[in-house]
């Protein structure tokens, strides 16, 4: 191999300086050597929770409920909690998680959004390679299930977003006299609950013949893009637009302030998804109609519970019942009227929660091929 | 002077410092296994950035990389249940087409690069869209392991993903310094004026460097549709930047002609450490960001050879 | 030689000519889309996006490239957002959050801009880092919560009109004229203009180039600033996605304006055009009905043949 | 007012300057001739600080002084007019005028347009150059840049006190016999205020403007003379100085040419601007020299026939076959190979190492099935290092780092790799000392003696006496006289004559 000679040569060339660079190198260990270095408490059940990023209220309140787990049940400082951030891609929450597996060899509960439904299967079969302990939310696949994987995935977290999509477009569709035209903003298409919300809708419009639905567009969950959309249908549809569903609220927010721009908000009714600070205000005001609170900080707190109580054999996953293996959290549907009240128990001061009661606010079985 | 000549090993100096770093910091880092885990959860990104290496190589750039896998991911998605094996041939053939596309674009209305294959990505995405019909598709569980098995799981303690882009790494390594078209990337790179004027046939050699890009964007979709046993149109969401990245700070500048491969294998595990170090220094939500900019930014710093470029852009 | 010379001319208004051509096509198939207030709603989706390309205009005209926007702009959104805010908005000191965002703008441009020239690293690299930089210290501030601007006065930008047009309009035309301004009527600008047609020669006439580099980063964080604050007033909220798409959309814009990645040609003008152009896709693409899964293909292709008509093949001799 | 003393400089591989001594009087004009490479240029450069002399030193007005950079020579009032253009294309007449000093026309951060463009007009005026200030450089006509430059360097009259030392290189290659008038005006005008060093190939010029003579040769001054006493053809005999030496250019080595076996023809070949009707045959053995002036279009035609520029109308045959389309690739498909004047630029790749570089002519030839074969390319490398004594460590040297006279052995090796038939020689020895220049010479023989046909454009008018069968006269970009040194070689001054 006259190739690998001449390499070897032209390297053996460069011999003094392979020298310098290790002292190079020796310089990098001396100089980190000196650095405080920390152990990892062995004896310690690490708890992780993997999610897109910060900004985003509904991954805080999910921050939150965890976080409140680690403090109040397990009488840990907060930082014990340590946050995964995929900022929304596939690879790195993979990464993430398989790192903070291999970190604690093990020793750990993790509550998890897999960002991706595909990316459910790797993140799974990943902690169960690590034998941690694993409790996912939102994105999966029909195909996969917890109970086929083993006691490693604790269980599975979705919320329906048929039922509650049907009720925000039923109380729109009324709010509309039953007549007119609405014009739908939706998530990323490819997510799940982008599909369940708008099936929930067309399936609440069935109901109501006489209201049509102009259009319905992909605002993938971001503000400004719900915005153009929005300010695009007004010039398309004008007056006939009377009402307006969005899958969640931070589009909401978009449609309305496009509304406002024409002095429309209050005036076209809007329906959101999910519940932040802003979002109570917007209802307050009238310029939202009604949105679904999930409360994700249960989810949070619950999820890295189950994930918790798994992992230090408080119960075995494999002998509980498939509902307790899949299910759906609650979901509370708010308007106008509640809001103040929902700021009372949900916002200002959070409630109480049993973390070992999984099972009680579950609002049933997750099912399949439902549309 | 010997500095200068040092220069050469700074990216894979800066990686062999940051994995001490971290390793001091928690030991566990460092276990055998962990760092394999560390290898094969990059090497999609990695495949990616092998392909960009190629297009930067010869001082253009393609940001249609990261859409083109996405689109692949789909594609092969729903084609293996149709036509099983041949999916995997189709999907590179269609990756290496756009990337040809793309290279024919710039090179024939002398649009820069930068824009060129923006546009191609936006193309590719649609695609993606409208093949999927806007839905997550999986592959289904046997499919995967009959069509796809060559780039999951193990064999013995090593991930078969390590492998496979292994062996892309040798086959890229061959072809920049084996080949015809490597010899003439890197003239075209150092001085295109000289290689024109040596008889090259200069534009044909670009397109066949925006097509190698195309090709292993597609691999990368490939390997991450059978790690993900599905696909998405956004699947490999937020690899462009890192894959650029991962070339750059390697050691090949954007003006091209010098660094490589290898030195994009070494930029490669360069991030795979810097976000694994995010975990191991625990460093807080908040602050990872900052974190990784301010790695970047001194990796770059440390690696870029400045006697190749004459003035900074 | 006058030939090609009426070409050239020709050629610098092609950008204005696509810009027609998509009006007409898409009032052809929606005639919707030819009326004021609709104007009106494509301005107020341009407007932040406009003040962004201008100021990455400055860095493209220099021959480097700036992908620092998104972080930056996010950054001076919460920063202005959190002081407008605890100040109590115009009843109180509020208003000063207004030339504090604008401060901040420039400050990491210009950080940006010296670390660029310090450490000899290409300028692709240093604004990509400030941009993660600029996220991050995005998130350390909001701590991931949303911050909402009511005041009915800032929300005057989006909410009052003149002649049907939205404050947010006017005032990122007195920017644009202020861009105009340092464009034409200022050394710095003309300096810069300079460092792009021939950095060499421009040494040899004993011009700092590393200054005007680091200065004009600075410029260009300063119309982000800008752009940061009428994205805030146009959603009313600040948070890390008030710069989300903004990279690639602004610099598409000023490509499709006709300023030329290689540097030394184009303006703030073009930008303009660039900039209606890439809105008039986004919000005619939605008027006329296409599905939302083909538009993204279609912006590209449209892309590309507007670049493709403003580009001189005979003076390029390399593509990069 | 302005002197050089005993002032030095060289170059790795070149003694440009050797002990020069120099002065100028004030108002003077002093003419500066010599052949390419004589030291004119550097000589040049030195006085405007954009090289610093090795030894000796120079004075301005009784002080010694060093430029560190040109813009310390502008300060004292030496300006440049430059051969090369040096305006800045995207900027307006008026910016280029006043590049760098635009503070100046500053009010409250404002550019004041108008003033400028009144300063500007002021400065054009002084040059008679009728344009609008406002309009974009790379719009003007070459002449029209050549005024800008000159009214650029005049600006020194308002910002310096004092005398002023202009400088002005080759200013008249490009302008008509009205615009020289015009400009030898304006400069008899300004010397008042200025001195002159004025350097041109033109001597008539030189000699009717000029009051005294500077000729240089091989980076000496070898004679100064009053251009009252001068006559042309004792100028040229002091420029070419030594009788020409016959073997330095190997003319026993000439053998004569195969009028049978033509390799390359050009019919009627024209380029709008540049030259037109251009018309020739070169034949297997011979050496076909482009004489004339810079900027006659000589190097233009070389780079069509090369296909590195395009053809306007006529074409180009190799043999028998009609080249089609005009690419380089297509040149170097039938067999032509050129030598760039840009050595640095289009002849070497510097970044690639001497074999890399020697085998990209014919690359696919040192490959198999798209591998290459690096032992045979370095085998081959090492063997034409060793033929033509290319100084180098190894093959693996980066051609960057090698000096001017060994890259252009590693370019003529690429085009004998690539078995040229046809090879394009522009300035084959431009800044090659003597043992280069005969190493250069050697292979061009070589290479006619392989049969080759070379067309030459000689880096000095007794080059291409020395080397060529056949010399074409091109002025203005058309042929002007055609010499057949069979018949008996033209004398310096039979070329001269048709040249200016």
């Amino acid at each position: 191999m006259p190739f690998i000679r001449s390499f070897i040569e032209r390297e053996t060339l460069r011999r003094r300086d392979f020298l310098l660079a290790g002292a190079y190198g020796l310089g990098g260990l001396a100089a980190s050597s000196v650095l405080p270095t920390k152990a990892i408490a062995a004896e310690e059940m690490a708890v992780a929770w993997s999610y897109r990023d910060r900004s985003n209220p509904y991954w805080n309140s999910i921050a939150a409920g965890a976080e409140n787990f680690t403090t109040d049940t397990l009488g840990r400082k907060k930082e014990a909690l340590t946050h995964l951030i995929n900022e929304g891609s596939n690879a790195k929450s993979l990464a993430d998680i398989k790192s903070f597996v291999a970190k604690t060899s093990g020793k750990c509960a993790i509550g998890c959004d897999p960002n991706d439904s595909p990316n459910c299967r790797p993140v799974v079969e990943a902690v169960k390679g690590g034998n941690g302990y694993i409790t996912t939310i939102w994105n999966k696949t029909d195909d996969l299930h917890p109970w086929d994987i083993g006691d490693n995935w604790v269980a599975h977290i979705g919320w329906s977003g048929l039922e509650p999509a049907e009720n925000t477009a039923t109380l729109l569709c009324k709010a509309m006299g039953g007549k007119g035209g609405v014009v739908g903003l939706g998530g990323i298409a490819a997510n799940i609950p982008a599909i369940e919300r708008k099936q929930g809708m067309v399936n609440a419009l069935k109901k109501f013949p006489d209201v049509k639905l102009l259009d319905y567009q992909a605002a993938d969950w971001d503000t400004t893009k719900a915005n153009a959309i929005m300010s695009s249908y007004i010039t398309t549809y004008g007056d006939q637009i009377t009402g307006v569903f969005c899958a969640n609220d931070t589009m909401a927010f978009g449609a309305i302030e496009a509304l406002r721009a024409e002095g429309l908000a209050g005036k076209v009714p809007v329906t959101a998804y999910d519940c932040a600070s802003q979002t109570l205000e917007y209802l307050k005001k009238g310029e939202l109609l009604a949105t679904v609170d999930q409360n994700p900080y249960w989810g949070g707190g619950v999820s890295l519970a189950l994930a918790y109580y798994a992992a230090t054999g408080k119960f075995k996953p494999s002998d509980e019942p498939k509902a307790h293996r899949e299910f759906y959290g609650p979901t509370i549907l708010i308007t106008k009227d509640d809001a103040d009240a929902f700021k009372k128990k949900y916002v200002d001061s959070m409630p109480k929660y049993d973390w070992s009661d999984f099972w009680g606010p579950s609002n049933g079985q997750i099912q399949y091929n439902r549309y | 002077m010997t500095a200068e000549r040092l220069r050469a090993y700074f990216p894979i100096l800066t990686l062999v410092a940051l994995v001490i770093l971290v390793g001091t910091f928690d030991t566990s880092f460092l276990r055998i296994e962990n760092l394999m885990q560390l290898a094969s959860d990059v090497t999609t990104l990695f495949v990616m950035a092998l392909g960009i290496t190629f297009v930067i190589y010869i001082g253009s750039i393609d940001l249609s990389a990261q859409s083109l896998a996405s689109m692949t991911t789909v594609i092969v998605s729903s084609a293996i249940p149709v036509i099983g094996a041949a999916a995997v041939p189709l999907a590179l053939l269609i990756g290496a087409g756009f990337g040809a596309v793309s290279g024919l674009i710039a090179v024939k209305t002398k649009i820069p690069t930068f824009i060129a294959t923006l546009a191609t990505a936006g193309i590719a995405y649609s695609i993606a869209q409208y093949v999927s019909g806007q839905k997550g598709l999986s592959i289904d569980v046997s499919l995967r392991e009959s069509w796809l098995g060559w780039s999951f799981g193990n064999i013995g303690p090593v991930p078969k993903e390590i492998i496979v882009a292994g062996a892309l790494l040798v086959v890229a390594t061959i072809v920049e310094r084996r080949t015809v078209a490597g010899r003439i990337f890197k003239a075209i790179g150092a001085g295109e004026a000289g290689a024109i004027s040596s008889g090259i046939q200069v534009e044909r050699f670009k397109i066949a460097a925006f097509a190698i890009s195309g090709a292993l964007a597609a691999m990368s979709g490939l390997m991450l549709a059978a790690r993900l046993s599905g696909g998405s149109p956004t699947a490999a969401d937020q690899f462009l930047l890192p894959a650029i990245v991962a070339v750059l700070v390697g050691g090949t500048p954007l003006t091209g002609g010098v660094g490589g491969v290898v030195n994009t294998m070494v930029g490669a595990l360069i991030v795979a450490v810097t976000r694994a170090s995010m975990v191991y220094l625990s460093i807080p939500a908040q602050g990872q960001q900052i974190f990784f900019g301010c790695v970047l930014i001194v990796a770059i710093a440390l690696t870029i050879d400045r006697r190749k470029v004459r003035t900074v852009k | 030689m006058p030939r090609s010379l009426s070409n050239n001319l020709l050629r610098q208004f092609v950008p204005v000519l696509v810009l027609i051509a998509l009006c007409i096509a898409f009032a052809l198939i929606n005639p919707n889309f030819l009326s004021v207030k609709n104007f009106a709603r494509i301005g107020i989706l341009a407007a932040p996006t406009l003040l962004v390309a201008i100021g990455v205009t400055f860095v493209i005209i220099m021959g480097s490239i700036d992908l620092s926007m998104e972080g930056v702009v996010a950054f001076c959104a919460m920063v202005f957002a959190k002081v407008f805010v605890a100040y109590g908005g115009f009843h109180g000191w509020g208003w000063t959050a207004l030339i504090l965002a604008v401060i901040v703008g420039a400050t990491v441009g210009l950080v940006g801009g010296i670390a660029q020239v310090w450490l000899k690293i290409p300028s692709f690299m240093s604004s990509l880092s400030m941009g993660y930089i600029g996220l991050g210290a995005t998130f350390v501030l909001s701590e991931g919560y949303r911050i909402s601007v009511e005041d009915p006065i800032f929300r005057s930008l989006l909410t009052q009109r003149v002649f049907q047009m939205p404050y947010m309009v006017y005032f990122a035309m007195i920017a644009l004229l202020f861009a105009l301004f340092i464009e034409r009527f200022s050394v710095l600008g003309r300096n810069i203009f300079a460092v792009g047609g021939g950095e060499e020669q421009a040494r040899a006439s004993g011009l700092n180039i590393a200054r005007i580099r680091a200065l004009a980063f600075a410029i260009a964080g300063l119309f982000y600033g800008l752009g940061a604050l009428l994205s805030v007033a146009r959603v009313g909220i600040a948070d890390e996605t008030n710069g989300s798409n903004m990279m690639f959309t602004s610099i598409t814009a000023v490509v499709v304006g006709g300023t030329s990645l290689g540097g030394g040609h184009g303006g703030v003008l073009n930008t303009l055009v660039g900039t209606l152009i890439v809105a008039v896709i986004g919000n005619g693409m939605v008027v006329i009905g296409l599905p939302s899964y083909i538009q993204s293909g279609v912006l590209g292709a449209i892309v590309i043949v507007a670049v493709a008509l403003s580009t001189n093949r005979k003076t390029i001799r390399f593509i990069k | 007012m302005l002197e050089l003393k005993e002032v030095d400089k060289s170059f790795p591989g070149v003694h440009a300057l050797k002990k020069v001594n120099f002065n100028i009087a004030h108002g003077e004009i002093v003419g500066l001739v010599g052949e390419n490479g004589a030291g004119k240029s550097t000589l040049m450069k030195l006085l405007y600080g954009q090289y610093q002399h090795d030894r000796g030193e120079i004075i301005v007005n009784g002080k010694s002084v060093r430029f560190e950079n040109p813009r310390q020579a502008t300060e004292l009032g030496i300006g440049m007019v430059f051969q090369e253009q040096s305006l800045i294309g995207n900027l307006s007449v008026m910016e280029n005028i006043f590049l760098g000093q635009e503070h100046a026309f500053v009010r409250a951060g404002i550019v004041n347009w108008r003033a400028m463009a009144n300063a500007a007009r002021k400065q054009l005026a002084k040059v008679m150059l009728d344009i609008d200030p406002k309009r974009t450089a790379e719009t003007l006509s070459f002449v029209q840049r050549q005024m800008v430059e000159l009214a650029k360097v005049l600006t020194l009259e308002e910002r310096v006190k004092g005398d002023l030392v202009i400088l002005l290189d080759e200013p008249t290659s490009v302008l008509s016999r009205s615009e020289v008038n015009l400009l030898f005006s304006l400069i008899r005008n300004l010397r008042s205020r200025a001195s002159f060093v004025f350097v041109s190939h033109r001597l008539d010029e030189v000699l009717e403007i000029s009051d005294r003579l500077y000729i240089m040769k091989d980076g000496e001054v070898v004679d100064i003379l009053k251009s009252s006493e001068a006559v042309v053809e004792s100028i040229q005999h002091k420029m070419v100085g030594r009788l020409i030496n016959r073997e330095f250019y190997r003319e026993s080595k000439q053998e004569p040419f195969n009028p049978n076996l033509r390799l390359l023809r050009a019919q009627d070949m024209s380029l709008t601007g540049h030259y037109e009707k251009i018309s020739f045959d070169l034949h297997a053995g011979e050496v076909l020299a482009l004489v004339g002036t810079d900027g006659s279009g000589r190097e233009e035609i070389m780079r069509s026939a090369f296909g590195l520029e395009p053809l306007t109308s006529g074409d180009i045959s190799t043999g028998e076959d009609e080249i089609t389309k005009h690419t380089a690739a297509e040149s170097v498909r039938l067999h032509m190979g050129y030598v760039p004047r840009e050595r640095k630029i289009e002849g070497i790749i510097s970044g690639l190492n001497i074999f890399e570089n020697m085998t990209l002519g014919n690359i696919k030839h040192y490959s198999r099935w798209g591998f290459l074969c690096i032992s045979s390319e370095r085998a081959l490398a090492a063997e034409w290092i060793k033929k033509l004594s290319i100084k180098t460590p190894s093959e693996f040297a980066d051609c960057g780092n090698l000096s001017g006279g060994n890259q252009q052995k590693v370019v003529l090796a690429k085009w004998r790799i690539a078995g040229s038939r046809v090879i394009l020689l522009d300035h084959p020895t431009r800044g090659l000392d003597i043992g280069a220049k005969e190493d250069v010479y050697d292979m061009v023989r070589e290479m006619c003696a392989d049969g080759c046909g070379i067309l030459l454009i000689a880096d000095t008018l007794e080059e291409a006496i020395g080397l060529s069968h056949t010399i074409m006269v091109i002025k203005d970009g058309r042929v002007k006289k055609t010499f057949d040194c069979a018949i008996g070689k033209p004398t310096l001054y039979d070329l001269v004559h048709h040249m200016v």
